[in-house]
């Protein structure tokens, strides 16, 4: 367990270091590695530390399952990719030159892809892994070559050159689009999404509370560090893009997620669809830099900032979740489980609060973020072109769709998992997880609440980074105390969540108290069958079936197969015996995008292919046509 | 000083008042209504107050629950009242200017209605009856159209008064007088049908049935019975009045009362008394002449009033601001 | 780019005999290959071959004779004994051991090759065209043909499927090269030529050591049957794992 | 001075004695005893001369300076290495009867020979030389290619033998061009081959026949680089010989016959007043590189795949010979380097992959991770590192070499990216399937020395995270050398 030891070490260094290191701002040059760490890095040091620690907490008693399970499987190597994987994290947001910078990433990239790698039986996994070293692979070449026109520019690598250097805006806008192709790749945004609901859900459960919880993140900063910090003058045309491109995540990332019934690959899925909102929210700041309203992209950025942080925690705390119901019910198929909150109830709270938070829902962390990202998208009038006035109200409308459908996927999720009735033997003799797993969540929900509830006092901490970037913090975030929230001025909006959160309880309660004042006996009885026999658990909605009005309203954005098949009673052929129903939503941008590409290079191999002919004399013509020909080029 | 202090006191007193008020006014509206529609429909109408009845006798009821119900099931209720109560405070009925209008603003108010329904959906699949899950997932569908075309229309009013303070809204509309805005109307007309499609009225849905293949919110609380049905029957009465005290109070703003004078607010009883009977009427009208349509015709529905709000939107951009 | 500028014109009468030697010598030779590509038979091939190193051994001599480069007369004999008699003897020796020295070869468009021989030619001279400057006319001719019998030689290589053929024209090739040696530069320092020499007879030895290897493996010496390895089929390569 | 001799005395001793005692049960220790001591005196040759610059050997037969020094160590030490794996590798084949004792003979000699040859051209002063030991490594690994006598194999020795030896040939013309230009401006005939003498002409020489001489070297050595489209002789030879042949070829040949190759540019660039052989070396190098990454898609031999991968790196590196400035020539020195250590590395590997499976073919090569950890996690890691992923020193001269395009031809990175995109594809498609997954039946474990490969790996490591102070020195002396300038 050397890599839980590597994470406990990072970790407490976090727990001190974190707060403090977010003011101050040190460089060390070392051998050729410049290492820097200030808000910005601080901020996110802060994200990964958190939940890191509630992972280390969360690995012993997962871990046990796999050594139970597979005697072969080494949890050395498990540990020590781990470790690597969370050390390449740490140097990433520590580098201070592009070389630092790309080889802690990509050490990032390899080791996390040894972890998805690490259950290699089951060839979806090594098909998944795969997928994601490529893509991996290729996202990195193009971040590194978006570093090498700053640095063709600024005549170094090192960032501090890079922030010096004026580049035109065509290259600037060059770099831009490399750097958000690569660092989208990382972050999962649509098209270039495939890999992840494909290599999260099958690395272990801590692992895909990291990849999707942190990785994603540190992709994210990458792109913030690049535009924000090392190109500097922003054009709004960026923003624009970032804007589009992140509502289409978000929309289309939520609807995937409804559709899966493994629950690993669903919340991948909502993964995509938060970070959609995160670029949203990076894209709406941008085209407010970029048309000269500072105040507002300062406002932008720190919505994309606390949804990185609320997302962080929550998609940790689900993961996690999922893992505890993995490794108490070996099941990651939604149908098959139910009523695991009768057998698990701890891990159904914590899992609640996740899905409370996911949704958007107030008081949690969730809904502040979006609630900040829709007052600034309400800032639009303030610019001047009519056209991003328009567009932006409307990508704010697809921000509240997708918001009601995590919400419905959430509901989903929940209730065919934890409630009714178990669907499976297994699921119905589930047991609670030990005290280790049941902390880390606890921890991840208590956070989630918290920062639900006292989001002044976390933006205060955050002000920071807008500070070091833009220079300047939010107008008036926490002007009227820890009890207020009021981005603009209060005037325009204002959200208290703590005075909600106490209100809510309390008419509750008050209400809850008013009625128990007679105590009136309840009476346990079965539920209401319509007077045919007792109703049996498979007569309970499915995942698949709760989905289906949405799968039908939006149908064109799947590529749906689906076939029932009857069973036909021979003696009375009008009789149906039994019905088979299976549907398979696939993502469309596989047959759109990448089997187009990958068919593209097979062919091109086949082509090449064809010079190698094996007959010598068609090799000895090559050489002597070669000769001829530059004979003849050079004379 | 002192009197500062009173006067804050003497606010949130009001606001008090007031939500008191919405609260306790919710189930006469609903009467109000059942009573117009079966006046025009002639059949023999019930009184006005008798919601009321209705809900003191659930209380009364003893209360029955499945056995396989969790703690879901139980608290749901009176999550769904807490939040529906909440959102009541903060839609200014007969003032503006209330503290609480500041605890939350527009968006919240949608925030509180996902809640509701994410908890209304949750109970419904808690008993593992087909039922409540069909009524869930239908329901969540809807919310999931009509949201959208809410805050769009919304943020229509939000982007000309540049605030998403309810209370903020109401007196920019009452300030700027009578101006014929062209995204105001259409706004308007897709919250309606919002606010059609979300209380669970026809064309939608409709509340007096139980017939499997139609119900959407009656086959949630199917399991329901005494004082938690009450609460999830009241939070629905609620409800319907929230939206139509927001329509007529942010696109017909006058009579509100500005100032906590006796006869400001005594003006403003009545104007919003007046304002809700009249949108009552209208409203059955509208059922009167709709027919319930079919599950799937309710997204064509929704994304007309998306159209509408999202003209709205646009002609706010084009017209109205001459960007 | 090039015209006839006054001195550049070449009248045999105004050479010296030497140099009319060894234009003569030079047109043999490139004679010479011009036979091998134009026979069919194998040992009138290799003894063609042999004519062509004992030409170019007198050539050598020659050379050694006219500017007293007495180390010329080493490589001459040496060349003499190597390409105009040991290697023939020995590729001879082969042919009869592997009963192919009655075979006929098999040409393909025999008459087509003789003129791109003859395309060569001209290409050759065109390519050796921009030395005219800095030297005599005759070296640059000479280099001209070098070159030519050099890709002559390749074209050997690549018209004849017999191995044997193919070891000549590669032979031949090396006769090409090591005339321009002798006539541009007039030969190498010792020790490279000495270091060539034993590499050509070292290739020889090897050459014969493969003709049984391939007799052993695929009993026959046609080239033509060496296509196991390959890339350019595409049935039945199939991708091991499919792209996802 | 004696540590160059001894250098190339040790090997020839090699041939001789193993030519003899080559069958003997311990021939691989000797094999390993000579390669360690000529590993010794080429350390005590470099350490002598990064003390006191560049060596002139007497009778001016050898010239020593930073540029072939540092490939001499190399050589040496992958000549260890491979001749440490080999010993159990070829007990394995004598074993398996695939081998009798004559072929012992002739391997283990040849081996020496083949080292001998490798040095010689390296530290030779003389073009002509260069060109023998050329020809003469040829020859010793030609009949080593053809070892296991199957159809195959002969089919193999014989195109390498044919295509190098045409290629060799053109080269020896222009060595001969070269030579003619030479000896009108130097006097004596005898210096007019020494590279020392050369580089002081070099802007006497006449263009036109340089330019000539140049293209012919090219097509001649780049057969020997393995540029497409000369290239074809290469995957043959890798896949069919014995694997400790694949490994030095891959690891050592191609390396040398690039030496050669920029020595002469770094002539004819002296005497061209263009960037000629720079732009042809570039399109070379850049034809072969994407070429190469889309043959690796269609594999089905092991061995055969990462000899197309070598095409690969080969034409990186000529790609970035061909730029020239110091920063790409730094970034190709550093590629020589942990090129030839990766690939021999992973060819050890490849080598008890093979033998574990008993085949080469990819199709069944199946879940080494599970049959045998050390070997699979070698070739896992070997792979990802030759495909140029940090912290892995491929990573950090592809870094430089990225660059270097990027500042001089900004357009040329894209092919770059995509060729570099491509072959990782192709490398890992078929490497995934091979490592990971269950173990098939049949699959035994063999007895694998996996210490060299781990060394060689933790050295391409090392050069990654941070490159030592003496090799940095060293590189730096040899691209000021090469392209005139100092990188740092």
């Amino acid at each position: 367990m050397s890599g839980l030891a590597a994470i406990m070490a990072g970790v407490w260094a976090l727990i001190d270091e974190a707060p403090t290191l977010d003011q101050l701002a040190l460089g060390l040059p070392w051998l050729k590695w410049h290492l820097r760490i200030d808000p910005l890095s601080g901020f996110f040091f802060a994200v990964v530390g958190l939940l890191v620690f509630a992972i280390s907490l969360f690995t012993p008693g997962y871990l046990r399952e796999y050594t139970r399970h597979d005697r072969k499987l080494s949890l050395a190597a498990l540990g020590l990719f781990t470790g690597l994987f969370i050390l390449g994290m740490y140097l990433v947001l520590l580098a201070d030159d592009a070389f630092v910078f790309m080889i802690s990433w990509e050490l990032m990239s390899v080791s996390s892809y040894f972890l998805v790698a690490y259950q290699h039986l089951n060839a979806a996994n090594r098909r998944a892994a795969f997928l994601y070293l490529l893509m991996a692979h290729i996202g990195g070449l193009a971040i590194l070559l978006g570093f090498g026109v700053l640095a063709g520019f600024g005549g170094s690598f090192t960032f501090e050159a890079m922030r010096a250097t004026e580049l035109s805006p065509v290259w600037a806008s060059i770099a831009f689009a490399l750097a958000f192709f690569g660092f989208g790749m990382k972050a999962g945004m649509v098209p270039l999404h495939a890999w992840l609901p494909e290599a999260h859900p099958v690395a272990p459960s801590h692992i895909s509370a990291l990849m999707s919880g942190v990785m994603l993140k540190v992709a994210l900063y990458g792109l913030i560090r690049f535009t924000y910090d090392l190109v500097g003058d922003i054009q709004w045309q960026w923003g624009l893009v970032m804007l589009v491109i992140g509502s289409a995540s978000t929309l289309l990332g939520v609807l995937y997620a409804l559709l899966r019934d493994n629950l690993k690959r669903l919340l991948a899925y909502s993964s995509i669809e938060n970070v959609g909102i995160i670029l949203s929210g990076l894209g709406l700041s941008m085209i407010f830099i970029g048309t000269g309203h500072d105040v507002l992209g300062v406002l932008g950025l720190i919505a994309a900032l606390y949804h990185i942080l609320s997302h962080a925690l929550f998609k940790g705390l689900l993961f996690l979740g999922a893992g505890a119901i993995a490794h108490a019910t070996h099941e990651y198929d939604l149908n098959n489980m139910g009523g695991l909150i009768k057998r698990m109830p701890q891990t159904a709270i914590f899992f609640l609060i996740g899905c409370l938070a996911i949704s958007g829902l107030p008081p949690l962390n969730g809904f502040v973020s979006e609630w900040l990202t829709f007052q600034a998208a309400l800032q639009a009038p303030a610019l001047e072109s009519g056209v991003l006035r328009s567009i932006i109200p409307v990508s704010a409308a697809v921000l509240a769709l997708s918001a009601v459908l995590a919400a419905t996927c959430f509901v989903k999720v929940y209730g065919v998992a934890f409630l009714g009735v178990a669907r499976s033997r297994r699921v119905a003799h589930a047991q609670e997880v030990d005290i280790g797993m049941r902390l880390s969540m606890g921890l991840l929900a208590l956070l989630c609440v918290l920062f639900g509830i006292f989001p002044s006092t976390v933006i205060s901490l955050i002000d920071a980074v807008p500070m070091m970037l833009l220079g300047q913090g939010p107008p008036s975030v926490a002007v009227h105390g820890w009890l207020w929230l009021t981005p603009i001025s209060p005037k325009v909006a204002s959200y208290s969540a703590p005075l909600v959160f106490v209100a809510v309880i309390v008419v509750a309660l008050v209400s809850y108290v008013l009625l128990h004042a007679r105590a009136l006996k309840i009476r346990r009885a079965h539920p209401w069958d319509c007077g045919f026999g007792s109703l049996n658990s498979r007569m309970q909605y499915t995942g698949t079936a709760f989905s289906m009005p949405i799968q039908r309203i939006f149908a064109p954005v799947w590529d749906l197969k689906e076939d029932i098949e009857e069973t036909k009673n021979p003696k009375q052929p009008l009789r149906t015996e039994g019905i088979r129903h299976q549907l398979q939503a696939l993502d469309k941008s596989w047959s759109r995008l990448y089997e187009p590409i990958g068919n593209l290079v097979l062919t091109t191999a086949r082509q090449v292919s064809r010079i190698q002919t094996g007959s010598i004399h068609t090799y000895l013509a090559y050489s002597f046509f070669t000769l001829i020909l530059l004979l003849w080029v050079v004379t | 000083m002192n009197t500062v202090a009173l006067e804050f006191n003497l606010d949130w007193l009001m606001a008090l008042i007031q939500t008191l008020l919405f609260v306790a006014m919710a189930p006469l509206l609903l009467g109000w209504i059942k009573r117009v529609k079966c006046h025009m429909q002639n059949r023999a109408a019930p009184p006005v107050l008798q919601p009321y009845r209705d809900l003191i006798k659930l209380f009364r009821k003893q209360t029955v629950i499945a056995d396989r119900a969790s703690w879901i099931f139980r608290s749901t209720p009176y999550i769904v009242f807490g939040t529906t109560v909440l959102s009541a405070a903060i839609v200014p009925l007969v003032a503006v200017d209330l503290p609480t209008a500041a605890i939350a603003d527009v968006i919240v108010l949608v925030g509180f209605f996902a809640l509701a329904r994410f908890f209304t959906a949750l109970a419904g699949m808690d008993i593992g009856t087909a039922f409540g899950g069909m009524g869930s997932s239908r329901e969540m569908m809807i919310g999931a159209l009509a949201e959208p075309v809410m805050l769009m229309a919304v943020f229509t009013l939000a982007m000309s008064a540049s605030t998403t303070n309810l209370s903020e809204a109401v007196t920019y509309t009452l300030k700027s007088g009578l101006v014929l805005r062209s995204s105001f109307i259409f706004a308007a007309l897709g919250l309606m049908m919002v606010a059609v499609a979300e209380a669970g009225r026809v064309p939608v849905d409709n509340p007096s049935t139980h017939l499997e293949l139609t119900m959407i919110h009656e086959a949630m609380i199917l399991e329901y019975s005494g004082r938690h049905l009450a609460l999830i029957e009241w939070a629905g009465f609620l409800k319907l009045m929230i939206y139509m005290v927001l329509i007529s109070n942010i696109f017909f703003p006058w009579g509100i009362a500005t100032e906590l004078t006796a006869e400001a607010l005594a003006i403003g009883v009545v104007a919003i008394t007046a304002k809700l009977a009249l949108l009552g009427v209208v409203l059955v009208i509208w059922e009167t002449v709709m027919a319930k349509m079919r599950l799937f015709r309710v997204p064509q529905f929704l994304g007309f009033a998306f159209l509408l709000s999202l003209l709205g939107m646009l002609t706010h951009v084009v017209l109205e601001t001459g960007g | 780019m090039w015209c006839w500028k006054p001195g550049a014109e070449m009248e045999l009468t105004q050479l010296s005999l030497y140099d009319q030697a060894v234009l003569l010598f030079a047109a043999a030779i490139l004679f010479t290959s011009f036979i091998m590509l134009a026979q069919a038979r194998i040992v009138p091939m290799i003894h063609t071959f042999a004519w062509q190193g004992a030409l170019l051994a007198a050539t050598t001599a020659l050379v050694a004779y006219v500017t007293e480069h007495p180390h010329l007369y080493i490589s001459a004999v040496m060349t003499f004994l190597l390409k105009a008699l040991l290697i023939p003897w020995m590729l001879h020796r082969l042919a009869v051991r592997l009963k192919i020295h009655r075979e006929m070869e098999k040409l393909s468009y025999p008459s087509m090759t003789l003129l791109a021989g003859a395309a060569l030619v001209v290409f050759s001279y065109y390519v050796a065209l921009p030395i005219i400057h800095l030297s005599a006319l005759v070296t640059r001719n000479t280099i001209a043909i070098s070159i030519a019998v050099v890709l002559l030689g390749m074209l050997l290589m690549i018209v004849r499927n017999k191995a044997i053929s193919q070891v000549i024209g590669f032979m031949s090739i090396e006769n090409g090269l090591f005339y321009s040696a002798v006539v541009s530069t007039y030969g190498m320092p010792m020790v490279v030529e000495l270091g060539i020499a034993f590499d050509v007879l070292v290739a020889a030895i090897l050459f014969g050591v493969f003709f049984f290897q391939m007799r052993d493996s695929i009993d026959s010496l046609d080239v033509d049957r060496l296509n196991r390895l390959k890339e350019a089929d595409d049935s039945s390569l199939r991708a091991p794992e499919k792209l996802p | 001075m004696t540590a160059l001799w001894l250098m190339l005395l040790i090997p020839l001793t090699g041939v001789v004695l193993l030519a003899f005692i080559g069958h003997h049960r311990h021939a691989g220790w000797v094999n390993i005893i000579l390669s360690s001591l000529s590993l010794a005196s080429s350390l005590w040759l470099a350490v002598h001369v990064l003390a006191n610059g560049p060596y002139l050997s007497p009778s001016r037969m050898m010239y020593i300076d930073a540029f072939n020094v540092y490939l001499v160590t190399l050589t040496a030490l992958v000549g260890l290495t491979t001749a440490i794996f080999s010993r159990p590798y070829m007990q394995h084949e004598v074993e398996a009867r695939k081998i009798g004792k004559r072929r012992m003979r002739l391997y283990h000699s040849m081996y020496q020979g083949f080292m001998f040859a490798m040095q010689a051209a390296l530290t030779t002063n003389n073009v002509g030389i260069l060109w023998v030991a050329m020809e003469g490594a040829t020859l010793t690994t030609v009949l080593l290619v053809s070892l296991y006598r199957t159809p195959e194999a002969v089919e193999a020795a014989w195109k390498y033998f044919i295509l190098c030896g045409v290629g060799i040939a053109q080269a020896l013309f222009g060595t001969v061009l070269l030579y003619f230009a030479a000896a009108r401006v130097i006097p004596s005939p005898d210096d007019a081959l020494l590279w020392n003498v050369l580089y002081g002409a070099a802007t006497q020489l006449d263009p036109t026949v340089l330019t000539l001489a140049f293209v012919f070297l090219l097509v001649g050595y780049g057969t020997k680089v393995g540029l497409v489209p000369l290239h074809n002789w290469l995957p043959d030879a890798h896949s069919e010989g014995p694997t400790p042949m694949s490994a030095i070829l891959s690891g050592l040949l191609l390396n040398v016959a690039l030496y050669a190759l920029v020595r002469v540019k770094m002539l004819v660039d002296g005497s061209l007043h263009s960037n000629l052989a720079g732009h042809l070396m570039m399109g070379f190098g850049l034809l072969s590189f994407m070429v190469a990454g889309f043959f690796l898609h269609r594999q089905r031999d092991i061995k055969r795949m990462f000899s197309y991968s070598s095409i690969e790196h080969m034409g990186l590196m000529t790609f970035a010979f061909g730029i020239g400035g110091p920063l790409a020539t730094f970034g190709a020195l550093l590629h020589m380097t942990v090129h030839s250590l990766t690939k021999s590395a992973i060819f050890v590997t490849v080598g008890h992959a093979a033998q574990i499976a008993g085949t080469q073919s990819i199709e069944k090569i199946r879940g080494l991770i599970r049959t045998q950890p050390t070997v699979g996690w070698g070739l896992l890691i070997g792979t990802v590192a030759i495909a140029g992923f940090p912290p892995f020193g491929v990573f950090t001269s592809e870094f430089l070499v990225l660059t270097a395009t990027m500042k001089s031809w900004p357009w040329l990175t894209v092919p770059l990216l995509v060729g570099l995109g491509v072959a990782f594809a192709g490398l890992f498609r078929h490497l995934h399937p091979m490592v990971y997954g269950e173990a098939p039946e049949g699959q035994v474990r063999v007895s694998a020395n996996m210490i060299p490969v781990m060394v060689q790996l933790a050295f391409v490591l090392w050069l990654g995270i941070a490159i030592p102070e003496f090799l940095s020195k060293w590189f730096e002396q040899a691209t000021v050398l090469i392209s005139g300038s100092s990188p740092l």
